[in-house]
């Protein structure tokens, strides 16, 4: 096995206390408890204070555009899908700026996992509110109180074809790096969202706010109900939030279903072609 | 011979397109070099489309005013064209169904009759216009025929010979009613065996022979043909065609396939470029190559989507926010388009950063012709350049980013044992972490810049001569596909004895002074023509050069620029 | 009432048949029912065959540009909420290139009403696969079958935070009149898909097609039952289409909750502001 | 009196930027003009941070290089600015954490003792410091009280009277300990009352003052604070300011709001501002005013988003696909801030095209002083110029892109009874229909393009001269918030007995040759000083007037060009 430190980049400039600690760590356990190394994973980071752990963590990894980690990972996937490849993004960035990607790499089960770090702020950009943000959060930019209702990612993530649609909470570690560790081995698009407090900017969705309103799914619930996991998803708007795998659903992933990768990546792939077929039709 | 031009019109939607394309390569087949265009509006159906096809025995650089033979599938072709007929000039029509007024050669097929007759569709009226067509011009039945074959032998013989009668029935027509007009303009000829190729399909086919395994897109005219090219030829090549949710995914997409260590290029119009511009900017930080395949079309916004402009380019040039290096290329017809954009995809390797191919509506619709021999050539000796790619770690801990004298680092391919490395969008060190200081930030803005150095003095291309320049009175300047009508216009000016040149550019940004200055150091009169309202490249010498042209000739009603408004812009200036 | 011609711009440039003819009469008559004329209303149309509807109708318009109907006519209504305001556009622009914005709407619901032109192709482009393609649909940029599943838009829609969920056909005319002149009076957002026959480049999801695989809504359906409405929205997945109002809440509409807009439209109102207070900050 | 630099340095997170700002102001209240500067990494904690506070007697064009009195905080803030230090110097920090090896003045504040004693917590160390500079800069602690006051007196007397003692505590200790040191450098000075304002606080004011009644924005520094600000006023101004979901979203938004008729903006920062091209285009051919504020950062991409830089001058003049009018303003300090803003409302009313207002980090995010004064003679008597915005249709049926001779037609409010209009981004009539015929299209280019030549006409301004133009020998160049460091090194050239001059450049696009070429008519030494690696605006110069401008002085590390700098390279580039 992979020894942490392998992983280690720089140390992490995050505020003390910040939900991100958790998460880093988790990642990088659960990249070592995958059997993975990094020379053998591809991360695609945001912009953001979570996107920041692009210099914390070693790994083949692109630090892109703020909204765009996915579609790069995507394309990297396409190119290598014998790589894993993993998203680490925030939710002003994922679910907000990037929502779009989100919504039609769902409907496309690309063999990805994303991890979002859902603090319901903009935190970098200094405490603006998040789409995740609780209706009435009052912030930088709705100091009047947000208008719109939160997003519900979850149920975005089920009614659109993702078959790994999961929550965890970035203070409990264990159960944490369990989840990660079972999202990252999924074929298909797993989502992690994961509740952050951002000690610095949300007064409201704190530790002990998760502490009070997080509980774990049951042993005995059921993930492949689909209408059972949208009930659930949708606590969101009671400010309710349950851990664990909500839905999860084997269905082939998007390369395994494109024809030209059928015999390989297009990174190993040598062409031979026929010039003369193709030429035939402009004759 | 003269050039001569057919060309036919009727309702959208009623097959004009396709027909036009048959022409083409009868035309072709025949031994003879095509130049055809296409005018449709922004809809399905309801509008009216046009298709000419230009050929003669000597390459056709440009379109022509003057109409040889109209066939006039509706009124409305007639009534639109009539001012481009002259008394020699054939109008084919269905004189039951409209009349066509004035001094022309004028040949009447009974379309609605034989379509009666024969119980055909509307559609097949074109059949029957394209047998008729052959007769007036001398033309061998039997390639039609072939065409018709190869088009419908999919759906059974029986529909083959159905579509045959049609073209059998105009064919006849004119034998039997009007062979005092027939000319003899369709006689094969020896020339090279010839492709009929749009723009769009060069590129494609380029990015075959370049290796590009990605290509991503989302359709907007004039570059979606790209996207149907490329996705039907999937199973044949290998690449993969992925038509995105949105542009920005699209670059984004295709990015992280190059960083991956694929080959990859997206292609789009104006207002989809102008959603990638962030991501332009992106790959010129991280230095991940990308071919941007950027076909033009009358803006800003929608504008006319489904007509032709250069009005992109000082766009193309200053697109992304901040510095960062970028080469711009623009071909100005198919065979330039073939080779640069394989030099696109070496450049974008070696230079590990974004190259724009410019193309537009007129150079990415319009068929020409292409020397077969020229591209079994290339296929046989073309050799793809990826520059520093590497698949090992020069040393380790390996350093994306390495400061080197030509400020080109070896790019690792992701994967590789005992290494990794970010593609940073953030400013970093050598080795892709992130940092602020003043002096990385320094060492690496010069580091990119000296990249486009490297670029200048081993890559870059000084105009393309045309002409006797040393002799010349008149020197035009020309980029993209104004190329064409520039020589057109020369050809017939050469003709009257008037002395000119032109300086075509293909490598448009960055450009090198030392190698341009010395062309505009002469007492000539220099003329910029441009199919837009402000002379952009003119303006982007200006920029790099410090020179001011003074006359130039544009055009930007959507229109191409044609060889006859050249000479009569040049005529009126005169005066 | 408005005569019908009033609303009558240019003739339309559709393809003989194509649904799009039933859904231009049909807001315009809308439009009538609903009190309206053409200096009452504003429009946002996207830009696609459908789009190309801004030539046919008279109203106060935006023709804009493709995926951005749904922000454009935001900002009017925040402007000006006194006026009526409509999108109009197709599926590859709403849910395609404008997803995110569509995603965010939900969230605000904002008082608009959307009427979608759902023919699963990319129309004016001559006909690639547009999200709501059905899995497998061969198209010009999906020869081999489209790999991702349609986009549900309905059940995207409901979990969001849109207040009005509906789906009509265009081949059913009285009906979709109905619905729309319904959705219109609802304040909120409302979405109106319409299951749009493209005659000229979707040769399976055909009028036939869509006879035999909708069915309206019964009377006895309640549409305030989300978790049922999820289930009918979900229903696209096995191809079949319920027509009529799936899901309809009543909730105050983002105009309604800014305080600004509390004492009539920004382009009524009429500033006065205590700059002496504002300054007081600066010394 | 000479300018004088105080410099506070610490970790990130813990009050800087606070205590800077509060020490700014209380310059100003005592008369000071005041120029800050704030230095911080794209990180919440973990960084280090400083503030710089220039301030004198007479206007403070720029920063300084030497500091006079550096608070350390940390040990980082004396090892990173040691080499700013001269013998001169006072340098505050707590001997008993660390120790500042140097021929300085140094004064030693019990920080740690003083939070123990007084049960303080780390971010009180700010307060100290500030009691101890205003002892050791004979400064009245009373004003510092006020100050404290007004913080934190939601939060009950107690909390102000605790936060009073380390003020106290801070400024007994200078007065026991270091009276030797202290010199009056805080006395109350006699000039006009001062507001401090950051350029983008200045830019909020004026979108009220404006009467733009619609702000949307997404964050992203250095812009972000105008979301705030105006956020935050909405309930005193009936400003209307929205966080959307993304920046394509932000200025369609925009656009829906300026399309129904009241005054609307966007800010940004290049990134977001690359989003949104593709809406500039659209605004460009719909002709809908639109006010657009881009604060650039170094780029490319990310890059380094808390610096500063000038590196999106030609990306913004070239923004969007197409060619359409569109005006950039930049201003160069405070004052250009408010009138430039007012400015361009007005224009883009007038011209019913985008504007583009240019700022940068250091004049967006940096404090300065804007006479009180300026401002309250500017609520009194600004009136806005809605250009041909009607509220009634001039004719029935209504033109909305109306042929005028100016280009510029009625703009009718929707909503108006008997009319109904579309805002078009395809090619139009009149009527705005869409229309794809050649000399429609002719006649609405040539009609936006007359816009401008209006706009040159009436509302261009030509450069500011700044000095004795006519005897000056060497010509500054400037754009920008390079204005100040250039006036600042000009005051010192001048005492040498150097003739400069300036010629400051605040309306960017479109140039008007005719006014501008005079000045390069002469034989003097020009020099274009820009903060950016390619010199952007020469590059501008040169496209539009053809004119080569050879001497550069630039820089591109993210930090503001100084005086100093301008100095350096000048007597470098006389060897
Ligand atoms: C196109 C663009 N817009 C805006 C920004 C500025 N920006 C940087 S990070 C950020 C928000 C970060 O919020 P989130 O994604 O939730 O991450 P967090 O910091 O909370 O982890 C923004 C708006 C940017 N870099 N690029
Ligand atoms: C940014 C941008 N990308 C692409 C296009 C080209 N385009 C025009 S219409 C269209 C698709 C239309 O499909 P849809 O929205 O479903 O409308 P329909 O024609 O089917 O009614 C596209 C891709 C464009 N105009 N702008
Ligand atoms: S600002 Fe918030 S999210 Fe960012 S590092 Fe600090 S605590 Fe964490
Ligand atoms: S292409 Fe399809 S959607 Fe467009 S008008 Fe024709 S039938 Fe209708
Ligand atoms: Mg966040
Ligand atoms: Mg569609």
């Amino acid at each position: 096995m992979t020894p942490l430190h392998d992983f280690s980049g720089y140390k992490p400039t995050w505020c003390p206390g910040c939900g991100n600690w958790g998460i880093g760590v988790a990642i990088k356990a659960a990249l070592i408890a995958s059997g993975l190394t990094p020379s053998s994973v591809f991360i695609s980071f945001g912009i953001g204070c979570s996107g920041n752990m692009n210099d914390f963590i070693n790994a083949y990894a692109s630090h892109g555009l703020h909204g765009r980690a996915l579609p790069v990972a995507i394309g990297f996937k396409l190119a290598n899908h014998k790589m894993k490849t993993i998203v680490v993004a925030g939710d002003g960035d994922f679910y907000g700026e990037g929502g779009n990607h989100f919504l039609h790499a769902c409907r496309g089960n690309h063999d990805i996992t994303v991890f979002v770090h859902d603090n319901r702020v903009y935190g970098l950009t200094t405490g603006q509110s998040a789409p995740t943000a609780q209706k009435g959060y009052k912030s930088k930019s709705t100091p009047g109180g947000i208008i719109e209702i939160s997003v519900d990612p979850l149920s975005l993530a089920i009614t659109q074809g993702a078959t790994f649609v999961s929550q965890a909470f970035a203070g409990d570690t264990p159960h944490l790096i369990d989840l990660m560790t079972k999202a990252i081995s999924h074929k298909g698009l797993s989502l992690v969202n994961i509740l952050q407090p951002c000690v610095t900017f949300n007064k409201i969705n704190t530790y002990a706010y998760y502490l009070s309103r997080t509980y774990k799914l049951s042993s005995e619930y059921k993930s492949d109900d689909r209408q059972l996991a949208l009930q659930k998803a949708s606590e969101v708007n009671e400010e309710r939030f349950p851990l664990g795998i909500l839905y999860k659903q084997d269905k082939k992933s998007y390369h395994e279903q494109v024809q030209v990768l059928s015999s390989g990546t297009l990174l190993d792939s040598k062409s031979s072609i026929d010039y003369t077929e193709l030429m035939s039709d402009f004759e | 011979m003269k050039h001569f031009l057919w060309k036919i019109g009727g309702e959208a939607g009623f097959g004009i397109l396709t027909t036009g394309l048959v022409f083409s390569k009868i035309a072709s087949r025949l031994g003879y070099y095509v130049f055809d265009f296409i005018q449709y509006p922004s809809l399905i159906r309801g509008g009216h489309n046009t298709y000419d096809v230009g050929f003669a025995d000597k390459p056709v650089y440009s379109l022509k005013q003057d109409i040889d033979l109209l066939v006039c599938l509706n009124q409305e072709t007639f009534t639109q064209h009539a001012d481009r007929l002259s008394p020699d000039s054939l109008v084919l029509y269905d004189s039951s169904e409209f009349d066509c007024v004035g001094p022309y050669k004028k040949v009447s097929v009974p379309f609605k009759k034989i379509l009666t007759d024969l119980k055909g569709q509307v559609v097949m009226k074109n059949t029957i216009a394209l047998g008729a067509t052959i007769a007036l011009l001398g033309g061998d039945i039997n390639i039609l025929y072939d065409l018709l074959t190869s088009q419908f032998q999919k759906k059974g013989q029986n529909i083959v010979d159905f579509n045959k009668q049609f073209a059998q029935a105009g064919y006849d027509h004119i034998q039997s009613q009007y062979s005092a007009y027939i000319k003899n303009r369709l006689e094969k000829v020896d020339n090279q065996e010839g492709l009929v190729m749009s723009g769009n399909e060069v590129f494609s086919l380029g990015c075959v022979l370049a290796d590009c395994k990605l290509y991503v897109a989302y359709p907007m005219t004039p570059s979606s043909s790209v996207l149907s090219v490329l996705a039907d030829w999937q199973d044949k090549t290998g690449m993969l065609a992925r038509h995105a949710e949105d542009e920005i995914s699209v670059i984004n997409t295709a990015l992280g396939g190059s960083i991956a260590g694929v080959r990859s290029a997206v292609g789009t119009s104006g207002g989809g470029f102008a959603l990638m511009v962030e991501t332009v900017s992106f790959a010129g930080i991280a230095e991940i190559p990308l071919v941007i395949f950027l076909s033009q079309r009358p803006g800003p916004a929608t504008g006319m989507p489904t007509w032709t402009e250069q009005g992109d380019l000082l766009f193309a040039v200053h697109a992304g926010h901040g510095e960062f290096p970028k080469i711009v290329l623009a071909p100005g017809d198919n065979d330039e388009m073939l080779d640069l954009t394989l030099a696109a995809f070496d450049l974008a390797d070696i230079y590990q950063t974004p190259v724009i191919m410019l193309s537009d509506m007129l150079l990415s619709e319009s068929h020409r012709s292409i020397s077969k021999q020229k591209v079994q050539n290339l296929i046989k000796t073309h050799k793809v350049d990826r520059g520093k790619f590497v698949l090992e770690p020069d040393v380790v801990p390996y350093k994306r980013y390495k400061i080197t004298d030509d400020g080109i680092s070896p790019r690792l391919v992701p994967g590789a044992k005992e290494a990794y490395y970010q593609s940073n969008s953030y400013e970093h060190l050598e080795d892709g972490h992130t940092s602020e200081e003043a002096h990385v930030r320094i060492n690496q803005i010069d580091k990119r810049a000296r990249k486009m150095t490297a670029y200048l003095q081993k890559h870059f291309k000084g105009p393309i001569v045309l002409g006797d320049y040393k002799n010349a009175d008149t020197v035009f300047i020309t980029w993209g596909s104004t190329k064409g009508a520039v020589q057109e216009a020369r050809k017939i000016l050469d003709e009257d004895g008037i002395k000119t040149a032109q300086l075509h550019f293909t490598y448009l940004h960055p450009l090198d002074p030392q190698i341009i200055t010395p062309f505009f150091k002469d007492k000539k009169r220099y003329i910029a023509v441009e199919n837009n309202s402000r002379g952009q490249f003119e303006k982007l010498l200006s920029m790099e050069l410090g020179i001011k042209i003074k006359e130039k000739i544009l055009r930007y009603d959507g229109r191409p620029i044609l060889a006859e408004d050249i000479i009569n812009t040049l005529q009126k200036n005169n005066k």
